[in-house]
């Protein structure tokens, strides 16, 4: 959508001048810059909410900064900054038994991995990059990626704790994908349609419409979707591939500055993508939760990102509240809980829509 | 002094210790009054010691008769079933043993059912000098609540003692710590290793004539610190 | 399909690891996720405690025996004054007594918060560790306001205490224990009854009381195996047997008896009996009592030797003294209750899964200051 | 079957009550948490009430201090002290009890003794001060104490002693030149006579 957008209002300015080739390339590009510019900027700022949300669970006052000299700012606003700086200007090292192309190549990969989800995320009734008609497959496939470059970040260490992390996470992340994409099936169901912004459509016409309240086997599949993406995306309680206590810092144990950063920076835009897609499958997405009240498009992406905040906020709650599950714990919850009631609710979507629709 | 005020003050603090006070402060010479004080401050405290002391000695020297006694028991247990095991010099509240028959005599003591001693508590080792080494071994039973307390000595020449790390799995990490600080070998022990130093240290740091190493790994050991003779 | 030849696996968790509790390096051997066989390497943090104890006079001992277990010094004090006191034949007043009782009670939550707070934070919840430490650093205020240090104090001496109390005091503990009492309810429902921490924690690393009475492991992880063994109620010392106070064992209430569950249980219970003593010993402070009262002006211990235990947060901490009748020890030994606690380690660590045996770990409450001393 | 959805029923009741705790925590943060904004407030030492009223009332444990007019060098803090962290070297006082201008040394101490020593050195490694307050007890002049509390009016309170160079941390109390001043003296005097 945004692509078509800006292709023709640039082949309109300049289609004479150079060939609608190139045209489409910058097409394609401006936006991806735009999307860069901001993730980085929500990475900011979700690393500061986390830090002040657990600092406040925790009875402690967080990063603060008061008086004279280069402190972090007004209640400590600069500190993610500081935190960004202090990681671009580590020294980057590669352990020099490590495997070194695929070393460097893992924190690129699962950057793409999270980028790339980000291009069929609707922000709002026009604001898409791609507007996909099987854009919340291509969601949840692109998604994967990120078990491929955790592996990678693990074997290519050479370390036994990157290792333990990269097998870890392997498991987790193939078996979380279950349940995850099975309870989405639910939203695929009511609505008829893969394209995401069809899926919103669906529900316009305030909150009843939204596919959570559709009938109650919903909130529960929305439930298991958003624990399982809490273990895609490798949050306390479901942690292990990182878990601090146990492998030190698992398959980002060797990464340092820049190239740890995108780990770090790639885990929180997986939150993003993952609550945003619970945002627009089970939340009605750009819409407002009132039939007519702040509906227009501009509020249709703050609404969009408000959701999805507070969905992130949640991850955050509970990471601060929770402890980590054993790997063995893992896989239990997943195969023996998640999976049969995510079966069991589609069957129960099904009979509901057969008797009541 | 005159002997009237000494009387007077005598008088006054004998008063004063069944409760009555007055005695004291009545009286009118400043000086007189203070010396009655401390007169009356220093009879009150040998009274208290002397009381004290009554009792307490009273109750430990029970303690000690009921721990020799057990102690005495025990060592007569094992005379009886152990002849020639039990060191002449036995003394007080411990048994001295010999280090020979060492192992079956724990054995016997963790496994008797009169003794039942379960629990090794404490295992010491000590440099007595003149080339004695000591090791003591406080035993304990969860199931009579009665302690002994054993010592076995051995000459730095040949420091063996038999492990009983098989008869208390504490014992392993006790006799490793105390192989480690005073070198006193404990045969059949399966993991016998130095445990809190490294192992290539030289020495055995808790005896008497320990003498720090000069270098290790070839670092020379600082003996003053810079800025401070 | 061919056979496949899996080899066993051998890491190094430590010297510098999150979950290991100090400097202790344990190499373990791993199929998989799943630990064979541990072998606890000790000794990192070694300060020949014992050789500096043979060179100091008996007084200047007392800072030495503070810094083993940082994190109950008034107890490690505690366990030395009571021998020494034993070994010289001296009794301190009633005010002394009930002084150092109150300094004990409180130390022994202050180390159990730790103690059960970094058991959490081994398992990933961070949350109640901070809230624990939040309420140690309340008693480490009342600690200070006492004797001026807030870790490591030297506050208990032989024959009496450094100071008196301050005026206030009485009213500043009890405030806190006021404040401090429904957070122990907090603390259990927050960490203890979450069904993920149950689940991490019932069933795992079972250590059997003959296990544990076998390998001298003592203090709440023996207590959780079931056995009803405190030496402050089974032989007391000091002024213990004044109070009223249960001692909490194990039952194996979410799982087994002796596992992991029960160790966090028993710590936490014994943090409201510990309340219970305090305010009872509270109650019947004294009002008048010179801390110096009994305090020898020379430190000179007849010629023998004592072995005394009393209870530190930990367990059965037993200090053994050899006097040659001088002024300076001929040789102190302490038997230090981590010591025998990480021991045990191997036996009913091994088996279990990698996150299990570092969650076990924790369980046993180890504080590698007092185990390589 | 009963036990999964039990299990079930335990793990969702337990999480939202643990969420219910931490919920609280998140909007009462204020009123329970201990953190000090360190360069700005400070150690509340002075607000505590620790109860000054008991004479020698010394139970703070900062840096120590020496005051070197009263020292008399009797040397008990160094045989106190557990750790060796204390090093005084003394010489004979040419005459006792009485002032000598040239190296500052005051013949009197505020008690009243009469020193018949003079302290030429009075190091204190501050790097090996284990705090233990042994030192302070036995001093029959109270000339060295922990600064701060109720010596503050004494030595201002001073517990952020960083210093760049390890040896910084080695205060010497003596007077400067007591050493050198001392020894021409008695070179003089000598010559003197």
């Amino acid at each position: 959508m945004t692509v078509d957008i800006i292709f023709d209002f640039f082949s309109e300015l300049l289609a004479d001048f150079i060939g609608t080739g190139p045209l489409l390339v910058m097409a394609m590009l401006l936006p991806c810059l735009l999307l860069f510019g901001f993730i980085t900027v929500y990475a900011l700022i979700v690393i500061y909410t986390e830090l002040k949300v657990s600092s406040f669970i925790q009875d402690k006052v967080g990063p603060m900064g008061q008086g004279v000299g280069l402190h972090a700012g007004k209640w400590g606003l600069l500190q993610p900054i500081a935190d960004a700086l202090k990681l671009l200007l580590k020294e980057d090292i590669i352990p020099s038994s490590a495997d070194k192309p695929l070393f460097v190549l893992a924190p690129f990969m699962i950057f793409i991995g999270a980028f790339i989800s980000f291009i069929a995320l609707p922000f709002g009734e026009s604001i898409i990059i791609a507007d996909l008609n099987i854009g919340i497959f291509y969601i949840l496939g692109v998604g994967s990626i990120a078990v491929l470059s955790i592996i990678l970040a693990g074997w290519s260490s050479n370390n036994k704790w990157s290792l333990y992390g990269g097998m870890r996470s392997a498991a987790q992340i193939v078996s979380y994908e279950i349940p995850a994409g099975l309870s989405l099936i639910v939203v695929i169901m009511l609505a008829g349609t893969l394209n995401m912004q069809d899926i919103i459509q669906y529900q316009a016409g305030g909150v009843f419409n939204w596919i959570l309240f559709d009938n109650p086997f919903v909130p529960i599949a929305f439930v298991v979707y958003f624990i399982s993406a809490m273990a895609e995306t490798n949050r306390t309680p479901f942690d292990l591939p990182e878990s601090e206590s146990e492998l030190v810092a698992g398959f980002a144990t060797e990464y340092s500055g820049m190239r740890y950063a995108f780990f770090f920076l790639s885990e929180y835009a997986n939150m993003f993508v993952v609550s945003a897609v619970a945002a627009a499958g089970f939340l009605g997405g750009w819409h407002s939760p009132i039939l007519g009240i702040l509906d227009s498009p501009a509020w249709g992406v703050f609404w969009m990102i408000s959701k999805t905040f507070f969905l992130i906020f949640i991850m955050i709650w509970l990471r601060w509240t929770l402890p980590r599950l054993r790997v063995d714990q893992l896989m239990n919850v997943c195969w023996k809980v998640f999976l049969p009631i995510a079966l069991v609710n589609i069957f129960g979507v099904a009979i509901w829509t057969v008797i009541f629709n | 002094m005159s002997e009237d005020k000494e009387k007077m003050i005598s008088e006054a603090v004998e008063k004063a210790l069944q409760g009555d006070m007055d005695a004291i402060n009545n009286i009118e010479d400043r000086i007189t009054r203070s010396k009655a004080k401390a007169a009356l401050a220093k009879a009150k405290r040998t009274r208290k010691t002397e009381e004290a002391s009554s009792e307490e000695s009273e109750i430990s020297e029970a303690k000690v008769e009921e721990k020799l006694n057990f102690s005495q028991n025990v060592c007569k247990k094992i005379a009886e079933k152990f002849p020639e095991s039990i060191d002449k010099e036995q003394n007080k509240d411990w048994i001295q043993l010999k280090p020979e028959n060492w192992l079956e005599i724990a054995k016997w003591l963790k496994s008797n059912e009169s003794l039942y001693f379960d629990s090794l508590q404490c295992n010491t080792g000590l440099d007595l000098g003149e080339g004695i080494l000591e090791s003591r071994y406080n035993l304990h039973s969860m199931k009579h609540l009665h302690k002994i307390e054993i010592r076995i000595k051995v000459s730095v020449e040949k420091p063996d003692i038999p492990s009983v790390e098989e008869v208390w799995r504490v014992a392993d990490w006790f006799e490793r710590e105390t192989y480690d600080m005073f070198g006193i070998n404990f045969i059949g022990h399966r993991d016998l290793r130095r445990i809190l130093l490294p192992d290539d240290w030289e020495g055995w740091p808790l005896r008497k004539d320990y003498e720090e190493q000069e270098t290790y790994h070839g670092i020379v050991v600082p003996k003053v610190k810079e800025g401070w003779e | 399909m061919g056979v496949v030849h899996a080899q066993e696996m051998v890491l190094n968790i430590g010297p510098q690891h999150p979950a290991t509790h100090g400097v202790l390096r344990l190499q373990v051997k791993t199929d998989g996720e799943v630990i064979s066989e541990i072998t606890p390497y000790i000794g990192y943090l070694h300060r020949c405690f014992e050789k500096h104890c043979e060179n100091v006079t008996y007084e200047q001992v007392i800072p030495f025996t503070d810094r083993c277990d940082y994190l109950a010094s008034m107890t490690m004090n505690f366990g030395y004054v009571v021998a020494m006191e034993e070994l010289m034949d001296i009794k301190v007043n009633d005010r002394v007594e009930y002084i150092r009782v109150i300094m004990a009670e409180l130390q022994r939550i202050a180390s159990h918060l730790l103690g059960i707070g970094a058991f959490g934070l081994d398992l990933g919840a961070f949350t109640p560790f901070l809230h624990m430490l939040r309420d140690r650093e309340r008693i480490l205020d009342i600690f200070e306001m006492t004797c001026g240090a807030r870790l490591l104090y030297n506050y208990m001496w032989v024959g009496g205490l450094s100071h008196d109390l301050p005026t206030g005091f009485v009213e500043a503990t009890l405030h806190f224990l006021d404040y401090f009492e429904p957070k122990v309810d907090e603390f259990e429902n927050l960490l203890g009854h979450n069904k993920i921490f149950v689940e991490r924690t019932a069933d795992i690393g079972i250590m059997p009381a003959e296990v544990a009475i076998n390998y001298g492991v003592t203090g709440p992880n023996l207590r959780a195996s079931g056995i009803n063994w405190d030496l402050r109620n089974d032989d007391p010392y000091s002024v213990y047997d004044r109070f009223d106070f249960e001692v909490p064992i194990g039952d194996g209430r979410k799982g087994t008896v002796g596992d992991c569950w029960d160790r966090f249980y028993v710590r936490v219970c014994e943090i409201r009996e510990s309340i219970k003593i305090v305010r009872q010993a509270l109650d019947q402070l004294p009002k008048t009592g010179d801390v110096h009262q009994s305090m020898p002006k020379k430190i000179r211990p007849p010629k023998g030797s004592i072995y005394r235990r009393t209870e530190s947060p930990r367990g059965d901490l037993g200090y053994y003294i050899e006097s040659d009748g001088s002024d300076i020890p001929y040789r102190v030994k302490m038997r230090s209750p981590a010591f025998t606690a990480l021991s045990v380690l191997n036996e009913i660590g091994s088996g279990w899964l990698m996150s299990d045996v570092l969650g076990i770990l924790g369980s046993l409450d180890i504080v590698l200051g007092e185990i390589d001393r | 079957m009963k036990r999964y959805f039990l299990d079930i029923y335990e793990s969702i009741s337990s999480i939202l009550g643990g969420m219910g705790i931490t919920l609280v925590h998140l909007f009462r943060a204020r009123n329970d948490n201990v953190t000090l904004q360190y360069p700005e407030e400070k150690w509340p030492r002075p607000e505590r009430n620790i109860g000054f009223d008991h004479s020698n009332y010394n139970v703070i444990r900062s840096r120590l201090h020496v005051d070197m007019d009263d020292c008399i060098g009797c040397l008990k803090c160094e045989r106190a002290c557990p750790v060796d962290c204390i090093k005084i070297v003394t010489e004979k006082a040419p005459t006792r009890g009485e002032d000598i201008k040239a190296i500052r040394h005051k013949g009197i101490t505020s008690n009243g003794t009469r020193k018949a020593l003079v302290v030429t050195r009075f190091d204190i490694d501050m790097s090996e001060c284990c705090y233990c307050n042994l030192c302070t007890y036995p001093c029959p002049e109270e000339c060295i104490y922990m600064t701060g509390g109720p010596n503050a009016k004494k030595h201002p309170i001073d517990y952020e002693f960083s210093e760049p160079d390890r040896n910084d941390l080695i205060y010497r109390f003596a007077k400067q030149g007591t050493k050198e001043g001392l020894e021409k003296m008695n070179a003089e005097h000598e010559a003197g006579t």
